[in-house]
């Protein structure tokens, strides 16, 4: 850990939020993507299966 | 009852944006007036609470029309009226969703915007405590409004006309809370003051907008 | 325990359509209203249902048991189908929906928002309403326009079963609505007549 | 090479990022951490701003890909309005949140390097102001995607409110510049050690650019074949109901 | 097309008010600013000029909705879509018959606020001038906005959201005209600005809108 | 001279509904679509009308012919009924609304506010705005709903002059029209077929 003099509060902050704010967005997406490509699969099987 | 109240809220999000709307035209007052007025933060911190309390005030506002307008126009208001609630009640889980949608926000994101206004530290509990006693009145007396206007056609502006006059003795009593606070002045007297006129409001209001209802279906 | 109307008096407007209109729907009774347009049909319909004072006259009924359909169908076009049923449920404290839309052939609409529907769906989705609201008097103003006749026929079945289940409907319609066992009250005889001018008082504008 | 209009084709697209897109996000991670650990550990601290120098490693990279994001939804608009191909218009849909969020970080980091350097979390310096109006042009265009039911009528208002929007932006980045200068604060505030920065902040800061370019890219392609995905998907339930 | 500017106008006069509306609302925001920032003059001199501008932009913003949502609900869009009249024009005489009932009256009632909030006597000038000239680029802005989002439900806060961040750089060059007149400064650069914008803005983006129209039609 | 419509395809909501339609009007004559509910009768005539892109194919005729009246009447509440009918005259470059008011049996109801009338005195009045616009081709959405007999039988006659002054009209309905002469189309026979599962490209979905 390097030391951070005074700022320390300032610069992890400023870390932790921007990687947290990051994190969420690529969570949001993989989850969302996860959850469209599921259902699409189930669809598509159901199409498949009855045609 | 609850299953009206769900309803609304289901509407206000499937119309795109539920709280986010109200916040984000909070947001742009807040915004606009530095740059109408200019960025000294001397200036700005002077006229923070005012601000705020009056975007607030205009972000309750510009959503009102809407508390009824649209159950008119699609004839569910008549459907309402026949069905098995009290009028009172719809009315008031009207104003209690518009607050949810609206208020509750505001209240929620209005330290943030203190920021962006220079809003003095020691001023921001005042402000969330102030907007949070506040806002419930406005609602409530915007959807008294929202009931006097529904069916004319254009209500929007006639609302405001109506509605504003109404909110001044939350907005005086308001940001008078968030002013002293600043200065570091006693806020008592307009905090009791305020939460008279929201509990008074929200005593009373309902029956009259019921009320106008009615007379409005005829 | 049916409804009763006695010498009502209606007026749209502030000025009077309908005098003196009687007639009684005991369990079971359906009733036509006919009339050209502009007859007050409507005017007379709003009066039973309560949403306007009458000039005169009364209509007697059991309290909460009127269930009015107007011009509009009332839908929230950004909710589905399934979702205005349910809440329409709720309103009138009555559980499932399953059977309303078994009944008006909204089955697979049901996830669909009722602004993608085409006329005539949502006017099924409108009379699809009256079954969940569980009120034994129907006041429908109009029920059929702009169905199909295949549709017109379902409609036609569900009011025969909700007759025979001791229900009253109470209609206004132009068309035939396939229902030969209901009874017909023609509105033209009870248009109000204007007292004679020059015998009134100042106050006969004022009614 | 093939024309790269074939890419457009939703089918040859999702096919290309079957592979693509893995390549992408590992590059994406570790070109960032090296950056972001560069920066963070070691680099020295600056003789005036003190430690605080290493928020530069986040604030510039998200500050220039927030704007970056908005250009490439403007091409992507074009593109759609044009030729009519919907993987850009979908591609626009998801680079949105992503140019939101950058725009976000710019201004939290930015707000937490304020406090220590200027004594405040917020100015109103043009460039702050437009930051923040960026941020309420991303915020418009993300709603009036939301609030629009069919996929296409959505893309063509979108596309078209991107187009005058960014004419806008432009006009809203000289009317704050215009405004501040004209009350003569703005120009002392500015720090700018960009044009003497040295190497040892150079090096990691451009790593930090590449990798923050490679998180958009990465998340646009995952979006986009998100997007895809949810408008065929879409369609085949409509069909299905139609049946 | 001038048939259409009458019927428009002759609405905005039966639906109450007409042009009343506008200006009780702008002359509302100018109270209820010193009700909530304070009565000091010094302070409501500095800020007059910003305040002004934004009620007058809010004032315009708060009837635009009712542009083209009353003509879409009662169906007479579509059927002026199928009409010998280009989309182009019925925009544009929208956005006229929209300055003409809100645009204006504020440009003629501005010095009676400008009094109301203690602007400085050299400032009225270019307070009426700023918003003659900017007052017409608000109005094809918000006609903008209005056709991105005609057959939206609850289009109202949505269109607050999108057209309030276009309004910016004419606030800004509108208020800078009125703060620097205010202060005896030089304005042509700003005016000039502020007429580049509006005659920008009036000649591109009726096609805009009427795209957007058609677009929102099918 | 008239309206030919080749091998149409038409969508809503993104997705096709009818296909291959073809159907020719030429001066004089009228067709009847019909088909359930839902089955695309709007979609066609709004197609048709210009009002939204064909999917493919193509419609002929002369540009500026087609008068198109929908579902709703597109009335201003506040204003009268004569001013409505002027306003529409004015767009469409026409002289005289006599004529439209006497043969829809508007006189008397002239002066009073649109938002006065009856369901099926706004739908008249609906109607009327077609005799203004002077356009050859009329497109005409469910004309009917809410009107009584003597109207429907009006709005007959006026077609049948409109049609023997060489003018053509295309209308969906479900109820009878009261005009044995005009041609009939069943759009049953062209719901658009769905590609058969499996056989198609992914991007299938992106018509
Ligand atoms: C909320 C506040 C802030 C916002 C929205 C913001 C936004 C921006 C933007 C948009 C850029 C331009 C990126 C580019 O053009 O590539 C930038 C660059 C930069 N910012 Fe900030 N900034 C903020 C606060 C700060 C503070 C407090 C400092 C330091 C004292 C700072 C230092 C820098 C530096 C050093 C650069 C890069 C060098 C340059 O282009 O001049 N920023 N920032
Ligand atoms: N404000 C008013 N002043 C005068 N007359 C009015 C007013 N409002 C409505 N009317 C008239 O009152 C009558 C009310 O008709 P109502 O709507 O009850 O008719 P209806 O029988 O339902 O007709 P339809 O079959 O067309 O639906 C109409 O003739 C209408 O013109
Ligand atoms: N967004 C959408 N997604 C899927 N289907 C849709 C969408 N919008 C409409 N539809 C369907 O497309 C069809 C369109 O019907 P249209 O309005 O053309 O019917 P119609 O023949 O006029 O019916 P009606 O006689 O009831 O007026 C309906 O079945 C409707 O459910
Ligand atoms: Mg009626
Ligand atoms: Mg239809």
């Amino acid at each position: 850990m390097p030391d951070l003099g005074r700022y320390a509060l300032e610069v992890s902050l400023a870390y932790l939020a921007s990687l947290g704010l990051i994190g969420a967005l690529v969570l949001w997406y993989w989850l969302r993507g996860r959850s469209v490509r599921q259902q699409l699969d189930e669809v598509e099987k159901r199409r498949t299966g009855n045609g | 009852m609850i299953a009206l109240l769900v309803r609304d809220l289901r509407l206000a999000f499937r119309a795109g944006g539920g709280f986010g709307l109200g916040l984000a035209f909070f947001l742009i007052i807040a915004v606009l007036v530095p740059l109408g007025v200019g960025p000294e933060p001397e200036i700005l911190a002077r006229i923070a609470p005012g601000i705020l309390w009056v975007g607030a005030l205009l972000a309750c506002l510009l959503s009102l029309d809407r508390i009824f307008a649209l159950d008119y126009e699609d004839g569910s208001l008549d459907l309402l009226a026949t069905a098995p609630v009290p009028m009172e009640g719809v009315v008031s889980v009207k104003a209690l969703a518009h607050w949810l949608t609206t208020g509750l926000p505001l209240v929620l994101i209005s330290p943030v915007l203190g920021l962006l206004l220079y809003l003095p530290p020691q001023a921001y509990g005042w402000l969330v405590l102030s907007l949070a006693l506040g806002t419930p009145a406005l609602s409530v007396i915007g959807t008294f409004g929202a009931a006097l206007t529904v069916g004319l056609k254009r209500g929007g502006l006639l609302l405001s006309l109506l509605v504003l006059p109404l909110y001044i003795p939350t907005l005086v009593f308001g940001a008078e809370v968030v002013a002293r606070g600043a200065q570091g002045l006693d806020v008592a007297t307009p905090l009791a003051l305020l939460a008279g006129i929201t509990a008074g409001a929200v005593a009373l209001l309902p029956f009259a907008s019921a009320l106008v209802i009615r007379i409005n279906l005829r | 325990m049916g409804l009763t109307v006695t010498n009502l008096a209606c007026a749209r407007g502030g000025f009077p359509l309908l005098e003196r209109v009687s007639f009684s729907l005991n369990a079971g009774q359906a009733l036509v209203l006919r009339g050209p347009n502009g007859c007050g049909k409507t005017t007379l319909l709003r009066t039973v249902a309560g949403l306007q004072p009458a000039l005169a006259g009364q209509v007697d009924c059991p309290p909460d048991s009127i269930a009015y359909a107007a011009h509009a169908d009332g839908l929230k076009t950004t909710l589905s189908v399934a979702e205005n049923l349910s809440f329409w449920a709720a309103v009138y404290g009555t559980q499932g929906i399953d059977a309303a839309l078994e009944q008006m052939n909204l089955r697979a609409l049901a996830p669909r928002a009722a602004q993608n529907l085409s006329a005539g769906q949502k006017r099924r989705l409108g009379l699809a309403r009256l079954m969940v609201t569980g009120r034994p008097i129907w006041v429908l103003d109009e029920p059929t326009v702009s169905l199909d006749t295949a549709s017109v026929a379902l409609f036609g079945e569900v009011v025969r079963a909700h007759l025979s289940g001791g229900g009253m409907a109470l209609m206004a319609t132009h068309i035939d609505l396939g229902l030969p066992e209901a009874g017909i009250l023609d509105l033209t005889t009870f248009r109000a007549v204007l007292p004679p001018p020059g015998s009134g008082h100042f106050d006969e504008a004022f009614l | 090479m093939a024309s790269l209009w074939e890419y457009a084709n939703p089918l040859k697209f999702m096919r290309t990022t079957d592979w693509l897109l893995p390549v992408v996000a590992v590059a994406a991670v570790v070109v960032t951490t090296i950056g972001l650990v560069w920066g963070f550990f070691f680099t020295p601290d600056d003789f005036r701003q003190g430690a605080t120098v290493k928020i530069v490693f986040i604030h510039v990279p998200a500050a220039m890909m927030a704007i970056n994001a908005w250009v490439m939804m403007l091409v992507a608009s074009l593109v759609w309005l044009i030729r009519r191909h919907h993987v850009s218009a979908l591609a626009a849909k998801a680079a949105a949140p992503i140019g939101l969020v950058m725009t976000l970080i710019g201004l939290i980091t930015g707000a937490v390097w304020g406090q220590p350097m200027w004594g405040t979390w917020w100015a109103w310096d043009p460039r702050l102001t437009s930051f923040l109006i960026l941020f309420l042009f991303y915020l418009g265009y993300i709603a009036l995607w939301s609030a629009i039911d069919d996929p296409d009528t959505g893309a063509d208002l979108t596309a078209v409110l991107c187009l005058v929007g960014s004419v806008f932006a432009v006009l809203s980045r000289y009317a704050a510049l215009f405004w501040n200068q004209g009350l003569h604060q703005g120009a002392s505030l500015s720090v700018a050690p960009g044009t003497r920065m040295d190497w040892a902040y150079k090096a990691p800061l451009y790593i930090c650019m590449v990798g923050f370019g490679l998180i958009f890219v990465t998340l646009v392609l995952a979006g986009t074949r998100t997007e895809i995905r949810a408008r065929r998907m879409k369609a085949l339930v409509a069909r299905e109901r139609m049946a």
